[in-house]
């Protein structure tokens, strides 16, 4: 009697295998870098996780014939047929339980959250079952489940649709916690996260759903690292999601008055990769942390307290912080209000630089 | 035991049958019914003309909408198109001090409690996350998280009962929305506590992409008597048998009869939303045969059958509707912009010093591009 | 229109009434019921005797635990007591490769399904979060949020009908789950979905404090055909009945026919656990009048009048009974204490830097203690 | 037609009215100073709020002829009828929802969630409906609900009964989060959460429910401060709930080495009441935070970045984090291995002063 799937998981992060489906009639997977918008580059990961492992399910409100509200899941219904791709009825907590119901079986659900402000329904289950079964069960449950979340403001929106919530994961412990901020990470670290047996948090940026970039099938360095995007000497930017490419034009017009940023992107919220920021700060001596989510109990708190734990006698300045506000998500013509931009990360920067 | 009702999915997914209240046929003739037609009895020409004016007036507000979200004027906007009886006709059978929960799609609604032209479009123009004061116009907010606002109805029902008043809470929300715990919890409370509340379910056909068939197999009406709630399946395009079977529930509701639950059956015409394009997903020989069912093609053909729907009130209603809409557009896009800080206003009652730390950072940071052209330091500040 | 059915608020008060299925009296006599005499034919004298024997072994067992709580071997207990046929007579329905998601109080079922009895109360001593492998028994570990496991139960049932398996999910929960948002929405997506899941509610008339009629205003069983779900009310206290409607529920969703609902209408004679003390809510008449109807008394007597209640069966299921509650004893005061940085294990199935690092920093903390008597700094460990 | 209440707000939290019921026969509040447990103190908190203001109502679960299963409401179902002590069906988004209609009609619920881990279920309504009401509606309505909940471990008790989910609750805007940590706060703290036209996160020691103390019926200071309960010079350290008794107990210790510590009970949460923490940082030079909530994304990490932003100057160490570690919570037997206590504390004072 087999109950739970225990074959081997699926090919690990570090072996890239852009597999093509055996039926040439059948869905393809990339196989030569591409220009692809970061929406299709999750496309794109979606359809090659789906055919490296036929446990791979998609559950979501909207995402067979629409293709999601934002087209991600395009064509995928068509491809793989209403078994791989569940349109299923309105309500988040069931989305995320009957996905813990399938990983009990042996599946990868990779669950589609329509908006960051729609989460909360689901977060019981995320919290209370996601999270805690692997421990619960002294391992022997497994709950390799991939939430998507479309995040972050800026896109003009009304209530609830704009909403940075990532922090409420990084203090859930259990859950693996990723946000990306170009097509290749969204292709690579997509794969990735639905390989890992662990529950990963997936934070799409959505106001850079349009933007392009080559995408190379492959799997790239491990989703735990943080990569440096732009290297630097006098101070350590770091930041993740949509503002990645805010902070590297930040980086850019401080190169041009003198100052030499190096800005790295988290990719990885929980863990952080604190070897690869420990060793910026050392170097710098100055840290701004900027994100989108409201500053008290925000992921910038958290990095500012370990990096100031680990490298108290580096800092050459107190961290600053450059962070949306303590305030429930704008209305869309006061949310510039409340977004860190390039104007207010460079001030952060003069900040910790004691301008 | 409990086998299934002889109606099943299949039923479900053509949900034209006529297995619902009905007083006004597809072609405008009044249909007989000794039990609802009492609750209409009082709706005389004056009454009809009314009606008639006011679906008239909420299709042209909603078009309007949808003309300014296309010249972007709006961000966005979600049409009523199709669903206006099940709005008027429902609203219009609700009493001042009675109280309305909403979801984001009864502008018809907002529009009969009084709320202001300009306060429908302020959201959608990104003015503010709300239009009115609930307490001026007996209806709260719209909630945008899908049936969060039946508990919030089945609480005020609640809070009604204590305070011994007369007062009815309505709440609004979609066939998607049957499938949320909440509005399975409100049922439940709303059961238990035999509170004066009328769950009003608008059965459009849609959840966005997805058909109603996906949410549920037996008719939405049915799902109510399983929590001890009596239930109303009304042909949601009449709104006459709207609001026929809106007076039985608010009536048994303020004599101590605790809550009903409605299906009104409709179709969303539209788009979800003016971002929607349901060409992926809707077959159009669908929105032909609803066409044909049009709530405001029908109420004329009565009006014609008995001589109201003369050239004079044609032209008046248009004038009105057509004034309606000007008005709309001239106070949305006359809508000043907020103030920059009043970001921070309005997250707590009273002082908060975190959050006021951050407003002394951000007018300090704002006012150094006012002193000078280039961006300037503000030491000490949060920002 | 959809008027309440018959039994209102008032019926559910008393929920004796006999609007169940019923296949054995209280008075032991086999009631004859062509529907659902069918569905237990199989069971002849033997199968009868091992009935017997489940119920007064896991009553056994569950006085046992109650003792080793009261004796201070284990935190808490939550007795099933009046529960047993519920439990056995379902549990014993199923099939090995069937999965059971069920809430704390289910130990019944947990002993069907061959968990090791020591496992039954690894959580309550406190040694572990939960006792079993899910895989090795076909049954997950108990949920303790109410009513979250009736969506696992789902989306297991969900994967099976994807891989075209025979098998079945059944989720166990309370009256008082019912109110819970998850276990409505698992009705939504079972009936959409049409999956194989059995929905297994053991209505012992209480959740805590508060009786069924606060929660449901009408029979529990009425819930799910408005979600197109079939459903089953039967006599939880008559080990045949519940299993030929158990029987009947899964035939039913290994053909295809998808999920059934089965309210077992029962009675928890005990405490809500050891911790609780029903003196401050519960009249001792109705307890009384419960005692009546004892699911193990009633099969007994059944047994008696066919001449199986011989001295010697009596006297064998006893020293079962006591054989079993000694290696439950045995095996929960043997048990061994968990290591302490076994606290870092099983959060993530690979390794992970900051746990990895707290961990360290703990295991220097504890060898600090080892290496000398008075606490030792720690420098660069975080605890 | 009056829909809401617009009568002005509960007597103001400074003006102390240990207000008598009318009747005679009916419920009293305390006029004397007494000796309470913990548990015993927020009944008579909730007794006087409930003399105080017909609006205020109790909802929760088993909380009227059981008291709850910590009879913290014991006999008020009796003083004040079912139509102000309410027995709720099973849901804890239904009871924080209709506490929002409520709130909408003019009352002031206070809502019991049995245990810690049960208030996900609810965790929707409080963040997209309690917190951002008076936000979305600029105003016009506001949201005076206070949500009770027990919350720490240390009683040995089965998943999900003894977490600390309060981080989750202080990165959520338009919350207040208090914890309390005597008899004498509990009173107080709580009839200032009740009268708080904002809604507040009350959050129990539940382990300390019966410990005893004095209990004078007064307000106090206002909620929002923090106190300093034990003074010191070379070292800050700041918690609050059941972990205050300990750090006094740590300073105790700490003394008899020669170590002074100045121990802080937060007692808010949100807003944590800097200007406390801070003179006594520019004081000590040092700080170490210490609760039972997981480190990462917990309430210690906002403190320690909070501080080193305001007071790096000062900063003799980095600041130590004494905390739960990042897993879920242990079973009973394990749960001293998570749990700070007296040696970590000390453990972490030695570690700050650099020893
Ligand atoms: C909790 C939640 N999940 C998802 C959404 C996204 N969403 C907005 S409208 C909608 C469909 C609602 O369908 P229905 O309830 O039938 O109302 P209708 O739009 O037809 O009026 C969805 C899924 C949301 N607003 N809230
Ligand atoms: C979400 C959640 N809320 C509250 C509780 C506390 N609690 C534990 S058991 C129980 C009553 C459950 O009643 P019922 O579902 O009838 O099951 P029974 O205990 O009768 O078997 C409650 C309220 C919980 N475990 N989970
Ligand atoms: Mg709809
Ligand atoms: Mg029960």
């Amino acid at each position: 009697m087999t109950i739970l799937d225990r074959s081997p998981m699926s090919p690990t992060p570090m072996s890239p295998t852009p597999l093509r489906h055996p039926n040439a009639a059948g869905p393809v997977g990339l196989t030569d870098t591409t220009t692809l918008t970061l929406a299709k580059a999750i496309n794109a990961g979606l359809r090659q996780a789906m055919l490296d492992d036929p446990k791979v399910v998609l559950l979501g409100e909207d995402i067979g014939a629409l293709g999601g509200v934002f087209r991600v899941t395009s064509d995928l219904l068509r491809e793989f047929g209403p078994h791989r791709v569940i349109d299923t009825p309105l309500a988040e907590s069931a989305i995320i339980g009957t996905a813990v119901g399938l990983a009990y079986r042996g599946y990868r659900p990779v669950c589609e959250i329509q908006f960051d402000g729609f989460i909360f329904p689901g977060f019981d289950q995320i919290v209370s079952q996601v999270a805690k079964l692997h421990y619960r069960t002294q391992g022997a449950v497994r709950m390799p489940i991939t939430i998507r979340v479309p995040f972050g403001g800026g896109i003009g929106a009304a209530e609830h649709h704009s909403e940075s919530p990532e922090a409420y994961f990084t203090h859930t412990s259990g859950l693996r916690v990723i946000a990306v901020s170009d097509p290749q990470n969204a292709y690579s670290l997509l794969r990735q996260a639905i390989a890992s047996d662990d529950p990963v948090l997936y934070f799409e940026p959505k106001r850079r759903y349009h933007v392009k970039g080559e995408v190379e099938p492959t799997l790239g360095s491990p989703m735990e690292r943080a990569v440096i995007v732009s290297p630097g000497s006098q101070v350590t930017l770091i930041t993740y999601g949509a503002l990645v490419s805010t902070a590297r034009d930040a980086a850019l017009a401080a190169a041009d008055e003198g100052v030499s940023i190096e800005v790295i992107d988290l990719r990885s919220l929980s863990p952080v990769d604190y070897a690869t920021v420990e060793a910026s700060v050392r170097k710098t001596g100055r840290l701004v942390v900027t994100h989108e989510a409201a500053q008290s109990g925000g992921v910038g708190g958290e990095i500012v307290a370990s990096i100031t734990e680990r490298c108290f006698d580096y800092l050459e300045a107190a961290p600053v912080r450059v962070t949306g506000f303590d305030i429930p998500y704008p209305p869309a013509k006061l949310e510039r209000h409340h977004l860190p931009d390039l104007d207010r990360i460079l001030a952060g920067v003069d900040r910790v630089l004691g301008r | 035991m409990h086998d299934l009702p002889p109606h099943g999915a299949a039923d479900n997914g053509s949900p034209l049958d006529d297995d619902f209240i009905q007083l006004l046929s597809e072609s405008g003739e009044r249909m007989p019914n000794a039990e609802f037609d009492p609750w209409v009895r009082d709706i005389g020409a004056a009454g009809l003309a009314a009606l008639y004016d006011d679906l008239v007036v909420v299709r042209r507000l909603d078009t309007e909408a949808t003309a300014l979200q296309r010249q972007g004027e709006l961000g966005l906007w979600p049409p009523m198109l199709g669903q206006e009886a099940a709005q008027i006709g429902s609203a219009r059978a609700l009493h001042p001090d009675d109280f309305v929960f909403t979801s984001y799609r009864e502008n018809a609604v907002a529009y009969c409690r009084g709320v202001g032209l300009t306060d429908l479009v302020k959201v959608w123009r990104g003015n503010a996350q709300s239009g009115w004061d609930p307490a001026s116009v007996g209806m709260a907010v719209p909630a945008i998280i899908i049936g969060a606002q039946t508990l919030h109805a089945t609480g005020w029902a609640l809070g009604a009962q204590f305070d011994g008043a007369d007062s009815v809470a309505v709440t609004y929300f979609g066939d998607g929305a049957t499938s949320e715990g909440d509005v399975n919890e409100a049922m439940v409370f709303a059961a238990s506590f035999q509170v004066p509340v009328v769950f009003f379910c608008q059965n459009n056909q849609w959840a966005i992409s997805e058909p109603v068939g996906l949410q549920a197999r037996v008719h939405i009406a049915e799902r109510a008597p399983g929590f001890g709630i009596p239930s109303l399946r009304v042909d949601g395009n009449d709104v006459l048998a709207v609001m026929a079977a809106t007076r039985v529930a608010l009536d048994r509701a303020r004599s101590g009869g605790g809550p009903t639950f409605i299906e009104a059956v409709t179709y969303r015409m539209g788009p979800h939303t003016t971002a929607d394009d349901p060409t992926r997903y809707r077959d159009p020989a669908d929105l032909a045969r609803w066409a044909e069912r049009d709530p405001i093609l029908r109420l004329r053909r009565l009006l014609d059958a008995e001589g109201l729907f003369t050239p004079e009130f044609e032209a008046a209603t248009a004038a009105h509707a057509d004034a309606a809409a000007a008005e709309l557009r001239a106070g949305c896009i006359g809508l000043a912009d907020p103030e920059p800080l009043s970001v921070f206003d309005n997250v707590y009652t009273t002082p908060q010093a975190t959050l006021d730390r951050q407003r002394a950072g951000y007018a300090a940071y704002l006012a150094s591009f006012e002193s000078s052209d280039t961006r300037s330091s503000n030491e000490g500040a949060s920002v």
